[in-house]
């Protein structure tokens, strides 16, 4: 938390500098701080900082694929005459454990086009999921798995 | 070229939008009318704010578009659950060809709250 | 704009008041919220300027164009927050009249009975 | 246990709603806002709180009873309006003063200003008033748990 | 001191809101009241005088010039009125204060009544049609609230009723609003009063005035309007309902003298009988209303709407001679009625009860009460020496020489039925042998003590008619003098 | 501005129009309530669109204030629905 | 002065009574009388100054913008009405004192009797319209206090109560004429308005003034149609009958047209009603009293018929005619207060006033007796007694009059019946054997026979000594008809005149109807008279009143909240209709420019609002309010109103959530469609008015005045750039005071209705 702080800070002090406060100013900044903070690191390879960094990026890209293929699939359907999904409704047995993780994870999913969840167990460790184009209840959850879990978890821890 | 980028967003935006309301009628279940709005609304409001965002390039602009996404986002699946844990409680059915459905094996054990009978609402 | 929104401010009016005459305590509020909307229509409709842009200052200098009114829209924001406090205050004695006569119906609060036709002269 | 999600979004979203109804209370003799929307904003940013962790939290967050806080309110708004009797000058006559700030500019600040901070807090008494009071009573008569 | 006008609304809302603040205890809240209303009675008797020497007051308020500012002003009428509410208001608290119990006086009563005063003194003051709007929005607020009070099965009733009624009333007005705007450009009444005969489009003004006219006609319970007040006003505590009768109806009526003379002066034609048609339908549908009444207070409440007529009876003829004595019809009507509660609510709390068949031979138990009966219903009856009897004269002397054959014979026959009214309540109450055993005591000196007050002025006013005739007379001249009032309030800077 | 940038903006805020039309149509024909608060959810979505637009259409970017508002707003006015009107003040959510 | 002092002593005295008699009973009516005997001294002293040509009079302005004023003046006729007033009023109070001694509320009958005695005087004293008629009203209100007495009584309540209605009845004509006659005449006082007699006889409100003033004075003085009141009147106690129902109070009614006789007398209406309605009640109070078997009200009859008698004779309005009402009018109350009082003894001493149950008290009560007799003969007309004179002027006067000697023989038959109702009273109670309810009658205290015997002798006195009342007399007769041609004569012999010969007959024939009594009274009990007669349309005006009452009660105070909305509604269109409809034609210049996006939102609300009205789903009803104000808020902001789209948005929430609140705690059932296309045609009518209005409205060039003010003026003097908010705050800042107090009370409603202690409160 901290190094994004420090960058923060690095942004202002560039648009500072150059007295001009503009959005567009502070973002190049922002990147510069980035880079720089990227760098300085005592081990090699990325930086933990900059690791998160691309956690991120990665959980982004995995999140736009989604949103682009899903909502092209929604749209057919709806331009469409007849409907050709088959929806249901599955238990998914969540690794998040804190309150901040559960809802995040209940975020993602929600954002992502033809899932959406609709309840969570007492415990809150199962979620149901409304699924719009699902092939078999395995592909469903190896999909919520990999591509949606796993990637938010890495970016949170 | 701010236009042009504008105008991809506010098609993006627009399409999405009016996909939503498409959906709104032609799609056959409350769930799945979840999904249309939830989805293509965000999707819809999002991009239409983006635009604005990119049209006018203040900070004010930019500030107010992103926090109204991010609100979006964030308060829309609440929503989601509060409206859908209704709906089973109230008994409202699920489109004839939706599959399997585990939430329908959690709740045969509960009891169904009585006033809930009041939501199913004949015209 | 103008015509077609006046001539819905006529149509909210009539839905608020048929609303009013339903002889239920809650579309009687109902009624009321239209009431108000078509209220704060209707003055807003009062003076000719439309489409323009709002009554805010640029910050340097003057305004470029017309702006729209400025005076209704004072009086309607008064109108819509005593409006406001008047709906809570009906809902609370809506709510309390169903408790007492579990009826949300005029008819089953009513103790407003004809006078007793005592002979007297 | 939606109530996780709730109480997440609630607990985020809350702070910033109320930073926001802050904005559109300073800002309003510029732009769009003022001491109403802002107050009614600061109730909307306390509902979602109410929603989400009921209403013991939010009176205990707030402090000040709703009735107290529109009395303070009352009593702002009337001294302000007031405050010029006492040189002779109009009821609810405007005064404005210039504030130099440490970066430069100045900052006009005003009677009026103070006028809409009285407006503020009788918007917030009063609807948190009206909501506290009708959610209490939904509370009490079902016979359940105040918090979600 | 020009601020002296804003004095009226500011002391009792600052009360209310300290008293809110303060803890809920019943004597800090009385004390506050009592010197509230004292306090107001005393600014009030200030700016009657003022206004008396040196002509129509004037308050730009917030240094605004009229019609960019809002302006109050005070003429003769205004200022009488003020000093009505203050005092009438300083009497129910006293009278609350020796009839409610503990718990009420530590509750919200005492505030409440402080807001209306508030509403109510703006509404006399204020030169604004708009402000205007709001004050009677404030009145209303709190008078639905302490109609609500206890939420007992009637009381919510009666507040349904007349909330419901009032609110469709400021939905008219606001309407009546946005026409004005619409052809005056402006809701300043001295502003109004100037562009209005100028204007391109007169029916729209016309439209305005009967909108206005249903609007206060509506506060005022002008008959076809009344319907909520018989609903109404049996319902609260005797010092809640005298303060009603003493305030709401007037602000209404208030409010027609201060607009139609002034906006409306030259319309003309239509508005004129519309108002004689709805003060002699008033005077006849309250009286007939109450003939059959057996609950002492819905029967007093009918009897409010006929004497609203009278009241409207001095606005439908607008003469000088006729609005004078109109006037100072209203400031006895407002004192004995008011007296007429507070008796009924001292033989309440004697027999209790407030049907008229479960009482009786109160005048051999009770015969102070009879005499404190008796003064206010003889007056209101129109019988001399009281302060009623000169009221009524000079208002059918008036229609006579207007020559309104019709309004004078209604009025005369009103006035006999109205005696005929409250000598069956006298009938019923003092002399018929009493079903019941009455067991009650009337109460401290703080519920006879307004009775006798009144009573006294009732007497007063009647032996000493003349100083009262004088001011109504001059009053009457300020309303018809337009321009003194329009200059008064558009003249000059602050 | 140029004209065809009016245009399409004009062109977007009418597509809004017409799906809100048709939310609208979802909401009037139910059947169920859950369904008709999704709709109105929607509209306030499509409002808060439209506004964005007009914002572009006037060179007023204050308006994006109101947008904020409006979808801060609205969506809590779903959340109160959902969670009051609902449960009937019965039961835990 | 001396008036004054005169006029204010009863009033001032009156209210010292209950506490004189709380101090000693006894003593209490003694010292009392002692007011009216001063009373009677003192004005009598008045005497030679009244008849010397300038009256004592005086003037003190009480409300000169009314023409109020305290101006009284001592005529001949003031004061012999006056003289009369307080003496009767000495031995009525005296009189009083003994016959309620046992009453509890014998302060309260002295109080109002002297209340009622000082009126009274007012009444007669007064020389200005308006304060005759405040004395008027007085004696209205006194006397409704003195005949409800006995109020544990219905009857005597009832009897009050009519007597109240009636005489009001007439006061409010009264008052009218009054005020006519002040507005034509150009003065109210009373001396004055002779002057001013052409222009009010001849004036086109003439007509209406004299039936006014004529409606006033019948009704006072029980004249028919009426007369009613006074015999259910009797319920009082028979001190105030004596008082007010035989010497004083009825006659203030003739009192009234004797003193307007020389400013509206002489016209034909004035003469034709006089003289029809004064033969009508001489005639037919006359014959009523036969069929009544009680005392008093066999007097209360013979009073109305000598009512009658003096209304003629002012009809007649010859110098002649008005020495005959003063002479007559005088031993009327002479006569018939002695018998009156008689009436109370008899009735205090056997405990009955009905004939039949009496008889053969002569022994037992002699005092009683002899002043029975001797008032019953002066009430026969038997000579020597003053009643004598009076009969015989009445005869000449009617004879000479234009109407001939018709009148004179109406008159004779008239005083034939009035015979025999004296000869009923004063004979049969104390002739015949002893009857079973007298068999302990004795005579009472001397203050219970002592006052009629009194009377009864002044009868005699009179007679046989006229001449010294005689000036008096004359001056009173000429206050009415001027002076006459040829003087009073007040003489027992005449000669034998035409009169005499009439009396000789009437005494006759009326010795006839006594020995006839019971098959007369019979036949006319047989008639049925009060199931015609006006006391039967006073009840039936009544229960008229009273249908009329609950018709309009149930029509329009039903309860029905719908009815007073729909009512409310319908009017308000009603009176909007008039300019709009009648006045205005098609709006011009309208703005006809449509977006497409525009239209949207219109159609949006449009259609949302339907759903509302439609939809019998109270929930769905909510929805589609809220895309309603959302859709408010959208017009808002399409049309350049930021804050206000901002205020509705959120205000607009609020009000869904409060609903939410409210009605997720019942059930709604769908409401029932009564009177719907009713309902629904005034819906649409009002709101097509409203929207024409608004057309009109916005038809009109554009008033910029105020909004460039405001925003010229926002920034350099409110400091502030958005407009909306430095009004808000700033120009119209106490707008926004008066409305955060409208939100604080509304919130403090809210929590008071709401609070914890009220919401467990059972249902
Ligand atoms: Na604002
Ligand atoms: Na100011």
């Amino acid at each position: 938390m901290s190094a994004l702080l420090w960058n923060l800070v690095l942004a202002l002090l560039w648009g500072a500098v150059q007295d001009d406060m503009s959005l567009g100013t502070l973002a190049i900044g922002f990147v510069l701080g980035l880079v720089l903070l990227a760098f300085i690191s005592p081990q090699p390879g990325p930086s933990p900082y900059a690791r998160k960094w691309l956690d991120i990026l990665k959980l982004l890209g995995l999140f736009v694929r989604e949103v682009i293929t899903t909502n092209w699939r929604l749209a057919l359907e709806i331009a469409t005459p007849g409907i050709k999904s088959r929806p249901a409704i599955y238990a998914f047995e969540t690794e998040a454990r804190t309150e901040l993780e559960v809802t995040l994870l209940l975020l993602i999913i929600n954002f992502t086009p033809g899932s959406l969840g609709l309840e969570i167990s007492e415990d809150g460790k199962v979620l149901y999921i409304h699924n719009m184009f699902t092939t078999t209840r395995e592909a469903f959850i190896r999909n919520m798995r990999e591509n949606v879990e796993r990637p938010l978890l890495r970016v949170l821890r | 070229m701010r236009e042009v980028i504008t105008a991809v967003f506010l098609g993006v935006g627009a399409l999405a939008m009016l996909l939503a309301g498409l959906g709104m009628v032609r799609l056959p279940d409350l769930f799945l009318r979840l999904q249309a709005t939830a989805k293509a609304a965000t999707l819809g409001v999002g991009g239409l704010l983006c635009a604005a965002a990119v049209n006018t390039g203040s900070l004010g602009g930019v500030a107010h578009a992103l926090l109204t996404v991010l609100f979006l986002f964030a308060i829309t699946p609440v929503a989601t659950l509060l409206i859908a844990r209704a709906a089973f409680h109230a008994g409202v059915p699920l489109w004839k060809k939706t599959g399997e459905n585990d939430l329908a094996e959690k709740y045969r054990a509960e009891a169904r709250p009585p006033s809930a009978d009041s939501l199913i609402d004949g015209q | 704009m103008e015509t077609g929104l006046i001539l819905a401010v006529g149509m909210l009016y009539a839905a608020a008041i048929y609303c009013m005459l339903r002889r239920s305590t809650v579309r009687l509020s109902l009624g009321l919220v239209l009431l108000g909307s078509a209220t704060n229509l209707a003055l807003f409709t009062t003076n000719k300027v439309t489409r323009s842009g709002p009554p805010l200052l640029p910050k340097d200098g003057m305004l470029a164009g017309p702006v729209a009114d400025p005076v209704p829209q004072a009086f309607i924001l008064t109108a819509i927050v005593i409006n406001f406090g008047m709906l809570a205050l009906l809902l609370v004695l809506v709510h309390l009249a169903e408790r007492t006569v579990g009826s949300d119906e005029m008819k089953h609060l009513n103790t407003e009975v004809p006078p007793p036709s005592v002979p007297h002269e | 246990m939606n109530s996780v999600v709730l109480r997440a979004v609630a607990r985020t979203m809350t702070p910033v709603l109320l930073q926001l109804s802050l904005v559109l209370l300073v800002r309003g003799h510029n732009a769009p806002g003022g001491g109403f929307v802002g107050g009614l904003m600061t109730s909307a940013a306390l509902i979602l709180y109410l929603i989400a962790y009921g209403t013991g939290t939010v009176r205990r967050l707030v402090r000040v009873s709703p009735l107290k806080l529109m009395a303070m309110g009352l009593v702002v708004t009337l001294g302000t309006a007031a405050l010029p009797l006492v040189t002779g000058q109009p009821f609810l006559r405007s005064a404005w003063t210039e504030l130099a700030l440490p970066w430069g500019g100045h900052l006009a600040l005003g009677t009026p200003m103070l006028f809409d901070v009285g407006v503020y807090l009788v918007v917030v008494g009063a609807t948190l008033g009206f909501i506290l009071a009708l959610a209490e009573g939904e509370g009490s008569e079902g016979g359940r748990k105040e918090d979600l | 001191m020009k601020n002296l006008l804003i004095l009226p609304v500011l002391i009792p809302l600052a009360a209310a809101a300290l008293s809110l603040l303060l803890p809920a205890r019943a004597g800090l809240r009385r004390a506050l009241a009592l010197g509230a209303t004292a306090a107001l009675t005393g600014v009030a008797a200030g700016l009657l005088s003022t206004v008396w020497h040196q002509g129509v007051q004037v308050l730009r308020v917030g240094g605004w010039e009229a019609p960019v500012g809002i302006t109050l002003a005070a003429d003769l009428l205004s200022a009488m009125m003020v000093l009505l509410s203050g005092t009438m208001s300083f009497l129910c608290v006293v009278y609350s204060a020796g009839s409610l119990e503990a718990r009420q006086e530590a509750g919200a009563h005492y505030p409440l009544v402080l807001v209306m005063l508030a509403g109510v003194c703006g509404s006399f003051l204020t030169a604004d049609l708009f402000n205007l709007f709001v004050w009677f929005e404030l009145m209303l607020v709190a008078s639905f609230v302490l109609l609500a009070l206890e939420a007992e099965r009637e009381r919510l009733e009666a507040c349904l009723k007349y909330m419901t009624l009032s609110l469709l009333g400021s939905a008219l007005f606001l309407i009546a609003l946005a026409l004005l705007y619409a052809v005056g450009g402006s809701l300043n009444l001295a502003d109004l009063a100037q562009r209005l005969p100028g204007t391109r489009q007169p029916p729209l003004a016309t439209a305005a005035a009967m909108l206005l006219l249903a609007v206060f006609g509506l506060k005022a319970a002008a008959f076809p309007f009344s319907f909520w007040l018989p609903a109404a006003y049996h319902t609260p505590p005797v010092a809640v309902t005298a303060l009603f009768s003493a305030m709401l109806t007037k602000v209404g009526v208030y409010a027609l003298y201060r607009t139609f003379p002034l906006l409306f002066a030259g319309d003309l034609g239509l508005t004129q009988p519309v108002i004689l048609a709805m003060a002699v339908l008033s005077m006849g549908a309250g009286v007939t209303g109450a003939v059959v009444q057996y609950d002492v207070r819905r029967l007093l409440a009918f009897e409010i709407i006929s004497q609203v007529g009278y009241l409207l009876v001095g606005l439908g003829l607008s003469t000088r001679a006729a609005l004078a004595a109109a006037i100072a019809y209203w400031v006895h009507y407002v004192c004995a009625k008011s007296a007429l509660f507070f008796v009924t609510g001292a033989v309440e709390r004697v027999t209790g009860t407030h049907q008229l068949e479960k009482m009786g031979g109160l005048s051999r138990t009770h015969p102070l009460l009879g005499l404190l009966f008796l003064v206010p219903a003889l007056s209101l009856a129109g019988i001399p020496p009281f302060s009623g009897f000169f009221a009524k004269m000079a208002l059918l002397r008036a229609a006579l020489r207007a020559e309104s054959w019709g309004v004078a014979a209604a009025g005369a026959a009103v006035g006999l039925l109205t005696l005929y009214i409250l000598m069956k309540v006298w009938r019923e109450v003092f002399w018929k042998t009493p079903p019941q055993e009455a067991r009650g005591s009337p109460g401290s000196l703080a519920v006879l003590g307004p009775c006798v007050v009144l009573a006294l002025v009732m007497v007063g006013l009647g032996l000493g008619a003349q100083p009262l005739f004088v001011l109504s007379d001059a009053a009457a001249g300020q309303l018809l003098d337009r321009d003194t009032y329009i200059h008064a309030v558009l003249g000059g800077g602050p | 501005m140029s004209g065809w940038f009016e245009a399409l903006l004009r062109g977007v805020l009418t597509v809004l129009g017409a799906s809100a039309l048709l939310t609208l149509v979802r909401l009037i024909i139910g059947p169920t309530l859950p369904d008709r608060v999704v709709a109105l959810d929607l509209i306030a979505l499509q409002m808060v669109g439209g506004i964005a637009v007009y914002a572009m259409l006037t060179h007023e970017p204050g308006l994006l204030n109101v947008a904020l508002v409006l979808a801060i707003i609205s969506s809590l006015g779903t959340i109160a629905i959902a969670r009051y009107l609902f449960q009937g003040g019965k039961g835990e959510p | 002065m001396a008036l004054l002092a005169i006029l204010l002593t009863g009033f001032v005295v009156a209210p010292l009574a209950p506490l004189l008699v709380r101090v000693s009973r006894r003593g209490a009516s003694v010292s009392l009388g002692l007011v009216p005997l001063g009373l009677t001294v003192w004005l009598a002293s008045l005497v030679p100054q009244a008849l010397s040509g300038t009256p004592p009079s005086f003037h003190l302005p009480w409300v000169p913008g009314l023409e109020v004023a305290l101006t009284l003046r001592a005529d001949g006729l003031s004061l012999l009405m006056a003289l009369l007033i307080t003496g009767m009023g000495t031995l009525v109070v005296l009189y009083a004192g003994a016959y309620l001694q046992e009453d509890p509320r014998l302060g309260s009958f002295l109080g109002w009797l002297l209340c009622f005695m000082a009126s009274m005087l007012g009444l007669v004293l007064a020389d200005n319209a308006l304060l005759l008629f405040i004395c008027w009203e007085l004696t209205t209100v006194s006397s409704f206090f003195l005949i409800g007495h006995d109020s544990h009584q219905e009857e005597a309540r009832q009897a009050a109560m009519r007597a109240l209605v009636v005489t009001a009845l007439g006061g409010q004509a009264l008052l009218l004429g009054l005020l006519l006659m002040g507005w034509v005449a150009g003065t109210l006082t009373l001396s004055e308005l002779p002057t001013a007699g052409p222009a009010l006889r001849e004036g086109p409100l003439a007509l209406a003034i004299v039936l006014l003033v004529l409606a006033g004075a019948f009704t006072k003085s029980a004249q028919v149609p009426f007369h009613f009141w006074l015999p259910s009147a009797m319920a009082a106690p028979t001190p105030a009958s004596a008082y007010l129902h035989a010497a004083t109070m009825v006659k203030a009614g003739v009192y009234l047209l004797a003193r307007l006789s020389p400013v509206l007398g002489g016209t034909p209406v004035w003469q034709g009603a006089l003289v029809s309605v004064g033969l009508v009640t001489m005639v037919g109070g006359a014959l009523l009293a036969f069929a009544h078997t009680d005392l008093k009200q066999i007097l209360a009859y013979a009073t109305v018929s000598v009512l009658g008698t003096l209304v003629l004779l002012l009809g007649l309005g010859t110098p002649g005619a008005a020495q005959a009402l003063v002479v007559f009018l005088t031993a009327h109350a002479l006569y018939k207060g002695a018998l009156f009082l008689v009436a109370g003894a008899v009735d205090h001493a056997v405990g009955t006033r009905e004939l039949p149950l009496l008889g053969g008290l002569r022994k037992a009560m002699p005092f009683t007796a002899a002043a029975a007799g001797l008032a019953a003969l002066s009430m026969a007309g038997l000579p020597p007694l003053w009643g004598f004179i009076g009969k015989e002027l009445v005869y000449g006067a009617a004879g000479h009059a234009p109407g001939g000697w018709g009148l004179a023989l109406g008159a004779a038959a008239g005083f034939t019946l009035l015979v025999g109702s004296a000869l009923r009273v004063g004979l049969l109670p104390f002739f015949g054997p002893r009857s079973e309810r007298g068999q302990k009658a004795h005579e009472g205290s001397p203050a219970l026979w002592g006052p009629p015997l009194v009377l009864a002798l002044g009868a005699v006195g009179l007679g046989l000594v006229p001449g010294w009342i005689q000036p008096l007399l004359e001056g009173a007769a000429s206050a009415i008809a001027g002076p006459g041609d040829k003087p009073l004569e007040l003489a027992l012999w005449h000669g034998l005149t035409p009169a005499l010969g009439l009396s000789a007959v009437s005494l006759a024939l009326g010795i006839t109807a006594y020995t006839q009594r019971e098959r007369l009274r019979r036949a006319l009990v047989s008639l049925r008279l009060e199931r015609w007669g006006p006391s039967r349309l006073y009840t039936l005006g009544l229960a008229g009143l009273r249908r009329c009452a609950d018709v309009l009660t149930e029509q329009f105070q039903s309860g029905s909240l719908h009815r007073y909305t729909f009512l409310t509604v319908a009017v308000t269109a009603g009176l909007l209709a008039l300019p709009l409809l009648f006045r205005m034609g098609v709006p011009e210049g309208l703005k006809r420019t449509l977006h497409l996006h525009e239209a949207a939102v219109l159609a949006l609300l449009v259609l949302a609002t339907a759903l509302a009205v439609r939809t019998r789903s109270v929930l769905t009803a909510i929805m589609a309010l809220s895309v309603v104000g959302l859709t408010e808020s959208f017009v808002y902001v399409l049309l350049g109103a930021p804050d206000l789209a901002l205020t509705q948005v959120v205000v607009q929430t609020l009000t869904v959530i409060l609903f939410a609140l409210v009605f997720s705690r019942f059930p709604v059932k769908p409401t029932g469609g009564r009177s719907r296309l009713q309902d629904a045609a005034l819906s649409l009518a009002a709101g097509g008015l409203i929207s024409w209005a608004l057309l009109h409205a916005s038809a009109l060039p554009p008033q910029t005045r105020l909004a460039d003010a405001y925003t010229s003026r926002s920034e350099p003097e409110a400091h502030g750039r958005n407009v909306v908010n430095t009004i808000i705050v700033d120009f119209r800042a106490l707008d926004t005071l008066g409305e955060t107090a409208v939100l604080a009370t509304a919130s403090l409603g809210v929590y008071l209705l709401f609070r914890p202690s009220r919401r467990r409160k059972p249902a």
